[in-house]
């Protein structure tokens, strides 16, 4: 009931941020200066045609109008429509999302998996050849900057030795429709094993430079959170039972130790989320970082505001499931 | 079953060295344990060296770094040129020494500007309360929720593309950072019980901000100052690498690595050099950081 | 008395720091008898609780290490066990409590499930047996609702109940010898009371031997058989509680005594051993005590005295009861 | 390449011939904006629309002569005033409605009628800058479009337009169906529907569009594939290992330096779009000291063009001296470019009265142009070179919309544009670029010169194409003269594909239909 | 001058529990309920009770470091409640506090010299040549070396820091201390040099001393008179030989045998109170002691005891001494 009540009010504490967000960035897009009539014109462009589509798109409206224009229709559902492609943003952010969800979610499997395991393991031979190497790598993960790491990658994996693909999702010689636009959902429910495979393969590179640092962050903070839990009391008590270090470890230390690292991964996934920008240039991803990237080269106010909106939606919920989960981990947390 | 074969040497008991007269400041205890930590030197190593190539660029780089010649394009490495030279001819080493006073700078005062700033809001907030930290507070969970770079590419995209636009992007994104450390530390030096002594004493609010929060946040700030030049130095790269960074012909790193990614096959020195330079920089600064955090304060390990 | 359950004979265990080399237990000499209740006493950082860890082999290696003597359980030399023998006396043989119940219990098992483990790994019983087993334990250490707390976490109980529940956890494999440090430091005085009411009882019905280790001079009188007073590493005098505190010999332990406020008379001013408890190893030669004796002579600054009999089963380390 | 090794023969690149339906993949840098082709002015959505869409008129293979499509025929009275186009009879829509000359009276009624329900509010740009206006402005070209019986359609003109062929055969100018029009306008531009060889199946934005086999298409034998996909990879060099690992078979903007790479590797070959293009550093005639034409002509002398192209258009580009490409009639061969010389350039400085030069901001284009591959890079050099006569050119960028809008409002000093043609007329170029007329339009340098504006003037409207030819030649030379710009480069623009296609013919203009590709 | 330097009537301190969906107050932390005590000029009053019952609340809200919620404070004439921010500030020279923490209660990045010197900086006391020589003067009364006054407080150990404590509240001449557990955290040997040192600085220094602590033994041999807090209250009040002597509480009375002798040959009745103490935030009806009480009558469950003299000045709370 608590966690109920806790539930309920985190997410009506959502409510102004959003509303906060959404200013800035209404406030923000429209400080930057350049056309949106101009970006969809091009070169070409002659004064009146300009001055026809900035009629039509309603931009000489005053700013305040164009807000609460826009809000109105949001609180009725409707992202708005780009002013590039004329799409309604809800239909066309959906396979973007997905494109970047699906990315996000293989890196941080990759991450996750392989962090928090490096982590215990380094924490539990601390100090071990294991540890001191592990550790190496994840600091110079953490200093990683991702789009050289992916541009490496790219060089030595796809342009020096062939064997992965560099750029997109799939391959588009026998596309499997997209439904869910999750290709690996997609091409599992066609039973295309083929394509399947060959969805993978394109995920490898971009997943582990996107990877990457969120991985080293997780290896350092499980191993300094399995240090400072296996010092913990109720860890001695365990041994003390007569427990082997395995089942310490894995049982009575692992679960408290998970609390932070669930923190950070949270965190990091939010991040992801939003941030994949450079990622997605360096590999050609059709996702939601370049979507709101574009739209910004091209002034294309709704997708940005909308794509904004939308990101900092999924990043604020995940820090609430995120915190949810704590509960169920640590029976502790009193939601007050 | 056989006694524990016991080294001799085990039973010599090495008398502790404490030296009972000496003062030591907690400034100096911490760089004792910092100069013990062989990763936080080599941090320190890296840095510096970076400095000294950044101060001296003038007289190190064989060449300027704004000039070259075409058909020298593109050429590898040799004596002439150690590390290659780029799509304009120029010399990729040069263009890397002048680089680091780039990222240098740009790393440095944009954290100098982020802490500034937020330690300014996270002690308003964190102090006085009420109202005034609703406002700070929520603005930081604003700023927070948008991915970072994008708000970077936001900001840059209003004050238009350069170098000083994007410090100053990267400094904004970075206040929250800071301003909810500082936040935290003073809530919770709050209610140590020193401040209340000091309340006790009569002390006035400004004198406890002055004399006793802020120089106990110190420490912590400066860790993640730290860390923070680190994040600056990649996000300053990131921001020249999607073009809204340095501009041409200026050799920052990042801005170097996205002009010369197309030729990376073909030249990949001129992409290795500046990638590697960076990663150096940012793992110097990690190293001290982390050193930095073991010293200065060993529970606040995260 | 002649079946010793423990015997700890010159037992050293240092810590191995980049200060230098700690010797944190430097020749500790300890029996323990079928169902006797032996207290350890001494200031903080003498070195109780790595006299107790050193037991359980529970020392953090690094950077500790047990460098000398030997520890007799039962006969065995767990010095020189492995881990796997160890496993198998852990908890069940020799059971330990902790001062801290607020952070000794996982925060995020329940009860049972702590209580059960034990049971089941030394046992082998099913998980319903260890369930049931649990209950009737948390009944024997008088926790009202047992079938309920059974299912709690212990953040749901107060400081009280869990010292019962580590009771309760530790009894639960019927163990020859009970290890509690400081078991009551950390509760409140009537609580202590409920406490060590409770592992009397346990002691008379059970006949498990007791090692108990606490700073409190007044608890070692209502709970114990003989008394081993540690000063910095060493045991410095040992006897039976009587002898100890009405005839001490050790001037620190006479110092201790004097220097506590009586609840009955009213002193105007209290005796007051001068100086700091000592880092450990920051003295190497001569007496440990002697730079805060007041009946130091030079003897005690440059050579360690032995633990000697000065009595029926009393043991004293100082020069002066030559 | 009738002869290959035998370790070819079975070449991996036939084997989509022999195993399934034959698909081109087509990579290429950014996504399609709209699929309706009259809202459009970028390249890349024409590249798409021409395979579903036909236009009245087409243009031959690789060059702008026209050529017979919709229409069969047609016939112009002489005063040029009266086009009547014989239309194809028996062509369907891709929703089965027939092509007549109705549909094309439709077409035309919605792009020249602003109050037209299928009209867009946003106007239809190109519609507007090629036939003068919309229905009702005074300026506008197109008096009537009757539809005299199913196969005829009859144009009439307020006044000569010497290009009007030329432009029915520009791509936007493509024809719709009518009832899909109707139905949902906006949808068209997500799905069109017209005649052409392929008919579209599904657009995943920023990734794939894919288009089919129209097996009903008029021209008999085409389109050779069965499907057609165009996919967004937007940085040249991982399209290219795209290209190489087989994921795609054709793709565009192929960096120069990639060209030998692409010449040496057996399994690719190389295509080059032929020019229709200049790119050039232009001189904002307004602002000092560029309002100097001896400083303007300095700094020509101090661009190294030749070293330029090699170093960025290598092998697809040549060095301009004119604003119009060499190609195309009316291109001035007698004016003979400077020659690189620094120690002139100093001179002119001097004479100019700036011995030791000044400081100067140079606008750099963000963004890569078929004109301009390599816009910062390239003012990097020039940059280089300016410094030598004592000009010290600050680079300045900013968002590709920005620094259309600030040159336009004429904020910048020297800056780097260029222009692709729409159409084969000198008027495109040189009007466009350069009249005073076209200034807050296209004319950036902001040059307004009575003399060549008069000339201009004198050809747009002159229907014999020998006289205005002379006319563009002396415009050209004060243009030479007067420098305003400094013509950079014409570039080829490098295509590669995989080496068993055949049939494939790049146009000039930017885009094609791909009906007649195959794989050998 | 009245006898009485401090005069507490009615205090108390209120802890609001935030929850629920909006986050609104949902219940109060009785901290402290309604507390009344004086404090005679020169004399120690002790406070006891087990952990949580509001010692502390009581102590710190004295001194208007944590606001209570209610209540009458008057000091040596003044009252203290009415004051503004910045007289309570110049009030506090007259009131110290000294607190249980001798590792937190002390600024780790200031030297001692600083510390001691800081109250008379604030209060612009003395030049600083004049406040040096101060400090050095209190560093020997309160038993440490003048050389430490560069050190920091890391380099003591807890008795000094202790002593360090006690040197600051002593800088500004305050006419009360309130020491709040100040000898908890100590070794028991370590513990009677600080309790001897606090004895001697009261008759040195005339001092005033509300004392607080969990230890009966350590409150018996330091006060005059001495208060038992249970739950937010005082149970019983009275000097420290008739409170051993005479405890009339049952709190009291357990409490009392509850304490372990290290005399092995005392005998005393042994009272083992059942269950633990309940929370402040729902404290019990009527008596708050009635759910622990052996003696509890119905009487108990529903009414209040009040607070009352006995005679001779032993109050008490409890229905069994109705006169
Ligand atoms: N992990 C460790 N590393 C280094 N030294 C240690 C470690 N654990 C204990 N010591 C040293 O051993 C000495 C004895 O510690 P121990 O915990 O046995 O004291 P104790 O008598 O139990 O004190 P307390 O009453 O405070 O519990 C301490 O002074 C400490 O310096
Ligand atoms: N800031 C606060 N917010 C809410 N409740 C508080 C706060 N401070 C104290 N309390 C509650 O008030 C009650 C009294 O606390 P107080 O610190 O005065 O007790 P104490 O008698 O000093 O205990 P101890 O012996 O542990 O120091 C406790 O139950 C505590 O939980
Ligand atoms: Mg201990
Ligand atoms: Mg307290």
């Amino acid at each position: 009931m608590a966690l109920l009540a806790y539930s309920i009010r985190r997410i009506l504490m959502l409510i102004p941020v959003l509303v906060g967000m959404s200013i800035i960035v209404f406030s923000i897009i429209r400080a930057i200066p350049g056309d949106p009539a101009l970006t969809i014109l091009g070169e070409k462009a002659t004064p009146q045609a300009i001055a026809d589509i900035r009629e039509a798109l309603g931009l000489n409206n005053p700013w305040y109008i164009q807000y609460f224009d826009y809000m109105k229709n949001i609180l009725s559902g409707n992202l708005g429509e780009s002013l590039q492609t004329n799409a309604p943003i809800s239909d066309e952010i959906m396979p973007y999302l997905a494109a970047t969800t699906e990315l996000t979610i293989v890196s941080m499997l990759i991450a996750v998996f392989i962090g928090v395991n490096a982590g215990i393991l380094s924490a539990w031979k601390q100090n071990s050849w294991f540890d001191y190497c592990a550790m190496l790598i994840a600091l110079v993960g953490v200093s990683m900057p991702i789009f050289w790491l992916g541009l490496m990658e790219q060089w030595v994996f796809a342009q020096e030795l062939k064997w992965l693909p560099s750029v997109g999702r799939d391959n588009s010689r026998n596309p499997v429709e997209a439904i869910t636009h999750f290709y690996i959902l997609d091409t599992m429910m066609a039973g295309r094993w083929d394509q399947l495979w060959e969805v993978i393969k394109h995920l490898i590179l971009p997943g582990i430079a996107l990877g990457t640092i969120p991985m080293a962050i997780i290896a350092r903070i499980t191993r300094s959170s399995m240090l400072e839990v296996m010092r913990a009391d109720y860890v001695r008590t365990a041994r003390a039972k007569g427990l082997t270090q395995f089942w310490v470890v894995y049982k009575h230390a692992l679960k408290n130790a998970m609390i932070p690292v669930l923190t950070v991964i949270g965190l990091q996934t939010g991040l992801l989320l939003g941030g994949a920008v450079l990622t997605e240039t360096i590999f050609g991803w059709p996702g939601v970082g370049r979507y709101i990237v574009t739209a910004i080269g091209n002034r294309d106010y709704p997708v940005i505001q909308s794509g904004i909106l939308v990101i900092a939606t999924i990043f604020v919920l995940i820090n609430l499931l995120v915190d949810l989960l704590y509960a169920y981990i640590d029976p502790r947390i009193k939601y007050r | 079953m056989a006694q524990p074969q016991l080294q001799p040497q085990d039973q010599v008991v090495v008398p502790l060295k404490v030296k009972q007269e000496e003062v030591v400041s907690p400034w100096k205890d911490a760089w004792r344990t910092l100069r013990k930590n062989k990763l936080a030197l080599v941090g320190f190593g890296i840095i510096l060296f970076f400095i000294i190539v950044a101060v001296l660029a003038p007289w190190i780089a064989p060449y300027p770094y704004d000039e070259g010649q075409l058909v020298m394009k593109n050429k590898p490495p040799s004596e002439a040129h150690w590390f290659g030279t780029d799509y304009n001819g120029r010399d990729v080493f040069s263009r890397v020494i002048y680089g680091a006073q780039i990222s240098l700078w740009v790393g440095t005062f944009s954290v100098i500007g982020s802490v500034l700033a937020g330690t300014l809001l996270g002690l308003l907030a964190g102090y006085y309360g009420r109202w005034i930290d609703t406002i700070i507070s929520r603005l930081f969970d604003i700023m927070l929720a948008f991915p970072s770079i994008l708000l970077a590419i936001a900001v840059v995209a209003i004050l238009g593309p350069s170098l000083q636009n994007a410090l100053i992007a990267i400094a904004i994104i970075n206040i929250p950072t800071f301003g909810r450390l500082v936040r935290a530390r003073v809530l919770s030096l709050k209610e140590e019980e020193f401040v209340m002594a000091a309340r006790a004493i009569g002390m006035k609010n400004s004198r406890i901000i002055m004399q006793h929060i802020l120089p106990n946040s110190l420490a912590p700030i400066i860790v993640t100052g730290t860390m923070g030049i680190a994040t600056a130095i990649i996000e300053a790269a990131a921001l020249g690498f999607l073009g809204l960074g340095a501009q041409a012909p200026e050799p920052e790193w990042g801005k170097m690595l996205a002009d010369s990614r197309q030729y990376i096959q073909k030249a990949p020195w001129t992409v290795i050099f500046p990638g590697l330079s960076i990663m150096l920089t940012v793992l110097g600064f990690n190293l001290i950081g982390d050193g930095l955090r073991d010293a200065l304060d060993p529970r606040m390990k995260s | 008395m002649s079946h010793p359950v423990l015997q700890i004979e010159n037992l050293q265990t240092h810590f191995f720091t980049d200060r230098g080399q700690i010797p944190a237990v430097d020749g500790v000499t300890i029996t323990v008898q079928k169902g006797e209740v032996v207290g350890i006493v001494g200031e903080s950082g003498c070195g109780k609780s790595v006299t107790s860890l050193s037991v359980m082999k529970l020392v953090p290696n690094p950077p500790g290490r047990i460098v000398g003597g030997s520890i007799k359980f039962k006969g065995e030399d767990l010095v020189s066990v492995d881990e796997k023998r160890m496993r198998d006396i852990r908890g069940n043989e020799i059971a330990m409590i902790f001062q801290e119940p607020m952070t000794s219990l996982n925060p995020v098992f329940t009860i049972g499930d702590q209580i059960g483990e034990s049971v089941r790994l030394h046992t082998k019983a099913s998980k319903k047996d260890a369930r049931a087993r649990a209950i009737e334990m948390l009944k024997k250490v008088g926790i009202p609702r047992a079938e309920a707390i059974v299912d709690e976490y212990p953040h749901q109980l107060s400081g009280g109940m869990r010292q019962r529940v580590m009771i309760a956890m530790a009894m639960a494999c019927n163990p020859a010898l009970l290890i509690a440090d400081e078991p009551t430091t950390a509760l409140d005085v009537t609580i202590q009371a409920q406490i060590l009411d409770l592992m009397r009882q346990l002691n008379r019905e059970a006949e498990t031997a007791i090692l108990l280790i606490t700073h409190d001079l007044g608890v070692v009188a209502e709970m114990c058989h003989r008394v081993v007073v540690m000063y910095a590493g060493n045991v410095i005098e040992q006897g039976d509680v009587r002898t100890i505190l009405k005839n001490p010999k050790h001037p620190y332990t006479i110092g201790l005594l004097n220097s506590l406020p009586k609840l009955e008379g009213s002193q105007d001013r209290l005796y007051s051993i001068p100086g700091n408890v000592p880092i450990p190893g920051s003295l190497t030669v001569g007496c440990r005590f002697a730079p805060r004796c007041d009946k130091v002579s030079d003897r005690c600054r440059s050579e360690m005295p032995e633990l000697k009999v000065v009595g029926d089963n009393h043991l004293s380390r100082c020069w002066l009861t030559e | 390449p009738a002869e290959q090794p035998k370790t070819e023969t079975p070449a991996p690149a036939t084997e989509p011939a022999k195993t399934g339906p034959k698909q081109l993949i087509v990579g290429r840098g950014a996504d399609t904006k709209g699929l309706d082709p009259i809202t459009q002015t970028d390249g890349e959505t024409f590249k798409v629309t021409e395979n579903i869409m036909d236009t009245l008129i087409g243009f031959a293979d690789g060059s702008t002569e026209l050529a017979p499509s919709l229409a069969e025929k047609w016939e112009v009275t002489p005063d040029g005033l009266v086009y009547t186009l014989k239309l194809r009879s028996g062509v369907k829509f891709h929703d089965g409605t027939d092509f007549n000359a109705e549909a094309v009276k439709y077409n035309f009624e919605r792009w020249s009628d602003k109050s037209h329900p299928q009209h867009s509010p946003e106007g239809f740009e190109y519609y507007v800058s090629q036939f003068g206006g919309y229905k009702g402005d005074a300026t506008h070209i197109i008096k009537s479009v009757e539809a005299v019986d199913p196969t005829t359609v009859k144009f009439t003109l307020n006044r000569p337009l010497a290009p009007f062929l030329a432009n029915l055969a520009m791509s936007p100018f493509a024809i719709g169906s009518p009832e899909a029009l109707k139905k949902d306008v906006k949808k068209f531009n997500e799905h069109p529907i017209g005649t052409g060889p392929f008919k579209f199946v599904e657009w995943k934005r920023n990734d794939t569009i894919t288009l089919e086999k129209n097996p009903d298409y008029w021209n008999p034998g085409y389109p050779k594939l069965d499907k057609l996909v165009f996919k967004v990879i937007p940085e040249n060099t991982a399209r290219l290992t795209a290209l190489a690992s087989g994921e795609i078979d054709l793709m565009d903007g192929l960096n120069t330096d990639d060209i030998p790479a692409v010449k040496e590797n057996k399994d690719l070959q190389l295509f080059l779009r032929p020019t229709n293009n200049i790119g050039y550093i232009g001189f904002n005639v307004e602002k000092k000291p560029l309002d100097n034409p001896k400083v303007r002509e300095a700094i020509a002398y101090a661009i190294n063009k030749p070293e330029i192209v090699t170093a960025f258009f290598d092998g697809v580009g040549e060095p301009a001296v004119n604003p119009m490409p060499k190609t195309m009639w009316g291109h001035n061969n007698d004016i003979k470019d400077r020659e690189f010389n620094l120690d002139k350039a100093k001179q002119l400085l001097a004479e100019a009265g700036h011995p030791n030069g000044f400081k100067i901001k140079f606008w750099a284009m963000p963004v890569p142009r078929p004109y301009m591959p390599e816009g910062v890079k390239i003012a990097e050099a020039i940059q280089q070179d300016l410094k030598k006569i004592g000009i010290d050119a600050e680079i300045v960028t900013m968002e590709w919309a920005t620094y259309l809008e600030k040159t336009r409002l004429g904020e910048q000093e020297m800056f780097m544009l260029g222009w692709t043609g729409d159409n084969g007329d000198p008027d495109n170029f040189l009007a466009v670029l350069l009249d005073k007329n076209s200034i807050g339009s296209n004319n950036y340098t902001r040059w307004a010169n009575e003399e060549a504006s008069q000339l201009m003037m004198k050809a747009q409207s002159n229907p014999d194409q020998a006289e205005r030819e002379k006319l563009y030649k002396q415009v050209q030379e004060i243009i030479f003269k007067d420098v305003p710009m400094v013509p950079l480069a014409h570039s080829t623009p490098a295509l590669a594909g995989k080496a068993n296609i055949i049939d494939y013919n790049p146009h000039p203009k930017g885009s094609e239909s791909l009906e007649k590709v195959d794989f050998k | 001058m009245a006898e009485d330097l401090l005069v507490v009537k009615n205090l108390k301190k209120y802890y609001p529990i935030t929850g629920g969906v909006l986050g609104g107050e949902v219940g109060v932390v009785k901290a402290v309920d309604d507390v009344s005590f004086t404090v005679k000029r020169g004399e120690t009053l002790g406070l006891v009770g087990e952990s949580g019952c509001g010692k502390s609340t009581t102590g710190r809200s004295l001194l208007r470091l944590i606001e209570p919620t209610s209540g009458e404070i008057n000091f040596d004439g003044t009252d203290v409640m009415s004051l503004s921010t910045d007289a309570m500030r110049k009030m506090r020279r007259d009131m110290q506090i000294v607190f249980q923490d001798p590792f937190a209660s002390l600024n780790p990045r200031h030297n001692i010299e600083k510390i001691l010197e800081e109250p008379l900086i604030v209060h612009g006391l003395g030049s600083s040549a004049e406040r040096k020589k101060r400090v050095q003067e209190m560093l020997e009364i309160v038993g440490l070396s003048s050389y430490h006054a560069s050190r920091y407080p890391h380099q003591f150990s807890g008795g000094q820091r202790q002593r360090i404590g006690i040197a600051r509240a002593l800088m500004l001449k305050p006419k009360l201390i309130v020491a709040d557990e100040p000898v908890s955290a100590l070794d028991v040997s370590i513990q009677s040099q600080v309790l001897n040192l606090m004895q001697d600085l009261q008759r040195e220094f005339g001092l005033t001393y509300l004392f607080i602590a969990h230890d009966l033994s350590v409150v018996r041999h330091i006060s005059d008179r001495v208060g038992v807090m249970y739950l937010g209250r005082i149970v019983e009040l009275t000097t420290s030989s008739q409170l051993y002597s005479n405890p009339l509480h049952p709190y009291t009375k357990a409490l009392l045998s509850a304490v372990p002798s290290p005399d092995p040959d005392a005998v005393r009745e042994r009272v083992i109170l059942q269950g633990d103490v309940p929370s402040p935030a729902k404290p019990p009806s009527g008596c708050t002691f009635h759910t622990r009480c052996p003696h509890v009558t119905e009487e108990c469950r529903t009414v209040r005891p009040e607070f009352a003299d006995t005679g001779d000045g032993h109050f008490v709370a409890c229905h069994l001494y109705k006169s």
